[in-house]
């Protein structure tokens, strides 16, 4: 297919956007030694460009749903860093009030709606977002104002819910989009000893999806595959389907490197490495002139100070009081 | 001046349903089977008519899915009431129920809600069979952020499915199919007694008698034909299970002597009762005269069978054996269990409940 | 495709099947308004040639799973008739000591394990069976000596464990085939209420199966379909599926007719009446003169004589006791 | 002569896991991350090298069908024991689990099995937080037909696993994560107890101590300590969930005179205790002294952050105070506690346990 790639000024910023993530992360990452984060942590470093590249596609009117592993998309979509980095530390300024830390991420004002660790739990919350969505919409003229997103894993795709969700959304024709991150692990286990050989964004095709696979680790090309499936989506065409190949650098859960445990081949992870989404699109930039090093060690510079920032703001955070613990079982 | 009509149980959900949906644009109603032409043994009569297509609708065969879905609709704004023909098939959406509906108001801090109405039906009856006669009042009950009800009369019947719907919090509606038939006072004007506490259906003085759903009126049965032997039974409907009114019932046994009998339509292993009857110990340790009675199933699956299925099920017949032991009187309870006899099949609860349904 | 047609002595013996299923149903039908065989019974009167068609190629070691539609299933496998009459009936003869009635039913002998009917309950339990038997077979020259056959309807598609079921069936390349008879509605709901235009087998081709549509109501061609199929997964080739197009005459559940309850489109169920899978074998066996008028009225006494037998025997059955009912909770 | 080895409660199930592989070439052991490298906290560490790919293996993730899948297995003779490393994961397989494994052998009158284990975790600590640490054992322990355990020490962790895969029955075996670290005998030689009756841990003579699982573990803390000051509990393992030994804890109340503390580890609402408290007062009315206490979490989810997580979970303390308040020894509470006090966080089994897991 052709990729049409994104503005100059575009590409920038989502170079930036994702090195965000990634230098976040990695703070995360350095400072979860400490063991004050003490929650389970999925770090996405290497598969920045889907969030970002998604994303930026998206207005504060559009939804996304998320699972464990969702740093990223909240970042992306706006969720607020400081709040997320309280929520990592457990304080009642978390965007969760710590009730959920790293794996229960919320900011409705960015339009986050939500992630949670059951894999495939939000797949069909996102179509019914997206069914209510359409329904509130019925009668515009022109398709659906917002779209809904929902991210998820190759290792999510074998729940059974994903199935049923797909019929349903192909169905009732909602303005949603399956975004599959497809780093061929599931924790450790390869793609392999769970799925056959054959194309998931097959599958959703034959759901009747809009359905269509790409390069996950560069941003140009998630960019501008989402934009068609964003487009569609608004447009009233149904529900849009991209299965994006990437691959998780850390270990699946925590702040660690762990490819001396094997379960990876020989020189996978190097490899991927030398595909990093960042270090394509910088090549890019720097080879078509649109940055230059001195912009770029600027945006570094701005980074870690807003990053070193929101650590201060969370570290100062309160921690939720006992009584507290006790509100909002119901509504 | 209340007007007070008189309707079943069956006819008093759909008027439930179809004033909210007079009064909640955003209510939908789907499940399998909600607009076809039996439209949940009439539960749904006409619905679809009167408020589209869009509102009240059919779904695929997808529990699981389906009730993610309509957790999400929620969050959303809208208020889905989703429909199971038997309590059996919610069991492929416990994940959804649990993991997301239950809890999403906790943890996501009391940011946001879930609306969400979940109606199910215990199947008894006609060879239903393992699988479609379960009832897992007990199982449901003990999640917290679940609030799970059981109405027995028809006026609880509206007046919870009004309560259910209004609330921000999901809520699991168990039906009884064998209450759908019995008439009952509906006043609509009265206020809602909301989603808690117990009703009191008869007062006695000699037993208390705390029953669940279907039970209920088996145990108002067992007090009318005891009255007539000068016992005089005190009948607690206990409707909310979530929210057991112990305080209830150990103000009746205060008044009762202490003489306390539960009876639950579920195996005994699952039942609520051994909560309610912990719950009251715990809280009020002396209020017991003498060991109290649970009348619950056996601990087995109903096999489809009517020549033992008729077996598996006590009632009235039960319940009046642990009272009269209860006081002493066994001698009566031969006299009492005839009057209580009739010639319908057990696996029948009326004559115009026939097969197959 | 080509249909290779079945020899012609088959065709006569399909019929015949055919025809014992329909006659069973019908005297079920008949005798249910007795309100004697107290419990939920679906009959399978128009969809009778998919059962036949397939289980014609199965062996007694092969087996059989099925669902709440069970009869037609059972008894081409070969399950005991005046057993089943016996279950529906409660008595303690019955194939499943009356603990199931219509829904539950067993031959162990004949290999037909089991039909419930939790609506796709029994998928994820064949291909456990499936595998189960390629364990014990594996290292054996030639693929599979056995294989499994589970039997759903279109409704039962929609469920999350059928997606879940044919990924793992894939993946295990399981000697199992997947028979999914659509007659277009689960109850009385069209599939246009709950699935989206597309095919059905096509998402199990997708997935990975050799998957194939076809006219169920045409023994002849759901017995080549089946021939194929069976044979591909007895050596070795993997999961197999067939979405066979039929139509249920009576009510979804019960012994009546309900075109009166106007849920089927007009003149829907009149048009498939006429494509009877019955009517049209008897029509070639007549054409092509593979048999005549005696011989086919001498088949119908044959089975109105065998069913007359196994009501006489069931209708002798014994209560099951109230001691019975508390056996057998553990093994 | 026996061989006693020391073991830790991890290695216990690793060692009935190996040796039930090695007795039954038709045993299964097939989970998400089964044969990864972190084999399931070391569970399983070992065991796909020494019997092969084809029968210890990991699986796609889809927990409702493999559990079916599994049941089919078992069907066809095979013993699959299938782990999630959450018990929450589980929640996704109730329809199986209930619906067919519990209810098969009964449903086809005996006429088939299912020989099915299921081993799920209960993840308490380091912010699993309200989706991955929940406490479900009293919602399967009510379902007629699935046998559920908790097995507490090292020993009955090897003889409940290695009884659980020889029962020809599906077997529910929940692990707390905090008993996995502690070390204890095992016996092997000593034939197992079968899959029933409470353990005794402790004789003594002036409480009862019911308790469940990891509640077991702080209640022999408490125990030991209480000694101390001359108070002497007797500690119940109440380790079989699904077949109260009700008959124990009245032998046991009927030496310590009526004095019962039921110590369990989920939410009040969701506790098994109450089954045992209504078991208990429905078959020996007049064996408590005073009113009992139930000790169980607070009736909402776990909320992730350590700070208020930590309070979420009573322990030791808790079971003290409620001994001593029964008493009337509370003048004790807090030295006894001050005793109790320990300076690990209270998201941590111990030292060696830290994030992420
Ligand atoms: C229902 C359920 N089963 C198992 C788990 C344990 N688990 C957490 S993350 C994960 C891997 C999911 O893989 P994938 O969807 O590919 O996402 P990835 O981690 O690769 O981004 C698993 C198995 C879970 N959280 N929920
Ligand atoms: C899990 C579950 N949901 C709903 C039902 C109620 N039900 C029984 S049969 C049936 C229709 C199934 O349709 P299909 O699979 O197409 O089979 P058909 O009846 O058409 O042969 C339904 C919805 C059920 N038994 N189980
Ligand atoms: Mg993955
Ligand atoms: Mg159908």
């Amino acid at each position: 297919m052709t990729v049409i790639s994104p503005a100059s000024a575009d590409l920038k910023q989502l170079y930036y956007q994702m090195l965000r993530i990634r230098r976040a992360e990695e703070a995360i990452a350095r400072r979860y030694a400490e063991q004050q984060m003490r929650c389970p942590t999925h770090l996405c470093i290497g598969e920045e460009a889907i969030a970002v590249g998604v994303c930026a596609h998206l207005t504060n009117q559009d939804k996304v749903f998320s699972n464990h592993r969702g740093h990223g998309h909240y970042l992306a979509k706006g969720g607020d860093l400081p709040r997320l980095l309280a929520e990592l530390y457990g304080f009642a300024e978390g965007c969760c009030g710590g009730r959920g830390g790293s794996m229960h991420l919320t900011d409705l004002a960015a339009g986050f709606i939500a992630s949670t660790p059951i894999v495939g739990g939000t797949v069909p919350l996102a179509a019914g977002y997206a069914w209510a969505e359409q329904m509130k919409k019925s009668g515009a003229a022109q398709g659906c104002a917002s779209v809904v997103v929902i991210f998820f894993g190759d290792g999510c795709f074998e729940e059974g819910v994903m199935h049923e969700t797909m019929n349903f959304a192909v169905l009732k024709q909602l303005p949603l989009l399956f975004i599959c991150e497809n780093n061929q692990y599931s924790v450790m286990t390869p793609l392999a000893e769970r799925q056959p050989k054959r194309d998931i964004y097959k599958i959703a095709a034959a759901h009747g999806l809009h359905a269509i696979s790409g390069d996950g680790n560069r941003v140009d090309e998630v960019y501008s595959l989402a934009q068609a499936a964003v487009n569609n989506a608004r447009n009233g065409l149904g529900p849009q389907f991209l299965e994006l190949h990437t691959h998780r650098w850390p270990e699946h859960c925590g702040p660690n490197e762990d490819d001396d445990l094997g379960y990876r081949s020989p020189g996978e992870l190097a490899e991927w490495k030398l595909r990093c989404p960042l270090l394509q699109t910088r090549q890019t930039l720097l080879e078509a002139q649109l940055s230059d090093d001195a912009e770029l060690t600027q945006m570094e510079t701005r980074l870690a100070e807003e990053i070193e920032q929101a650590f201060t703001w969370a570290l100062q955070g309160t921690r939720p009081t006992v009584d507290s613990m006790r509100q909002h079982l119901y509504a | 001046m209340h007007e007070v009509e008189m309707m079943t149980y069956g006819e008093a959900i759909r008027e439930a349903l179809d004033d909210a949906l007079a009064k909640y644009p955003e209510m939908l109603l789907i499940g399998e089977g909600v607009p076809d032409p039996k439209t949940i043994f009439a539960t749904t009569q006409g619905l679809r008519e009167k408020y589209g297509a869009e509102r009240v609708l059919d779904m695929p065969l997808a529990e699981n899915g389906m009730t993610g879905i309509c957790i999400g609709a929620a969050l959303a704004g809208m208020r889905p009431v989703l429909v199971h023909q038997r309590i059996d098939f919610a069991l492929l959406s416990v994940d959804q129920l649990v993991n997301n509906a239950a809890k999403w108001h906790y943890m996501f801090d009391g940011q946001q809600k879930v609306p969400l109405v979940i109606r199910v039906i215990i199947g008894r009856g006609w060879g239903q069979g393992p699988q479609h006669s379960q009832s897992l009042q007990g199982m449901f009950a003990q999640v917290p952020g679940l609030k799970v009800v059981m109405p027995t009369t028809a006026g609880d019947a509206y007046h919870f499915m009004s309560a259910a719907i209004a609330d921000n919090n999901p809520v699991l509606f168990i039906e009884h199919r064998w209450l759908h038939h019995i008439m009952g006072e509906v006043d609509k004007q009265t206020p809602s007694a909301g989603l808690d506490g117990a009703a009191l259906l008869r007062e006695g003085r000699d037993v208390t008698l705390a029953a669940f759903s279907h039970m209920s009126i088996e145990a108002l049965k067992t007090a009318t034909t005891l009255a007539e032997h000068g016992i005089d039974v005190e009948v607690l409907d206990m409707r909310c299970v979530s929210s057991l009114d112990v305080q209830r019932v150990a103000a009746s046994l205060a008044k009762t002597g202490g003489n306390l009998v539960i009876a639950d339509c579920a195996p005994e292993m699952a039942s609520i009762g051994h909560q309610l009857l912990s719950k009251l110990v715990l809280a009020h340790g002396h209020c017991l005269q003498q060991a109290p009675r649970l009348i619950a199933y056996p601990n087995h699956p109903v096999p489809t069978s009517h020549f033992v299925a008729n077996h598996y099920y006590p009632g009235a017949e039960q319940i009046v054996s642990a009272v009269l032991d209860m006081l002493d009187r066994s001698e009566l309870t031969e006299a009492v269990i005839g009057a209580l006899q009739s010639d319908l099949p057990k696996d029948q609860p009326d004559r115009s409940f026939v097969g197959p349904f």
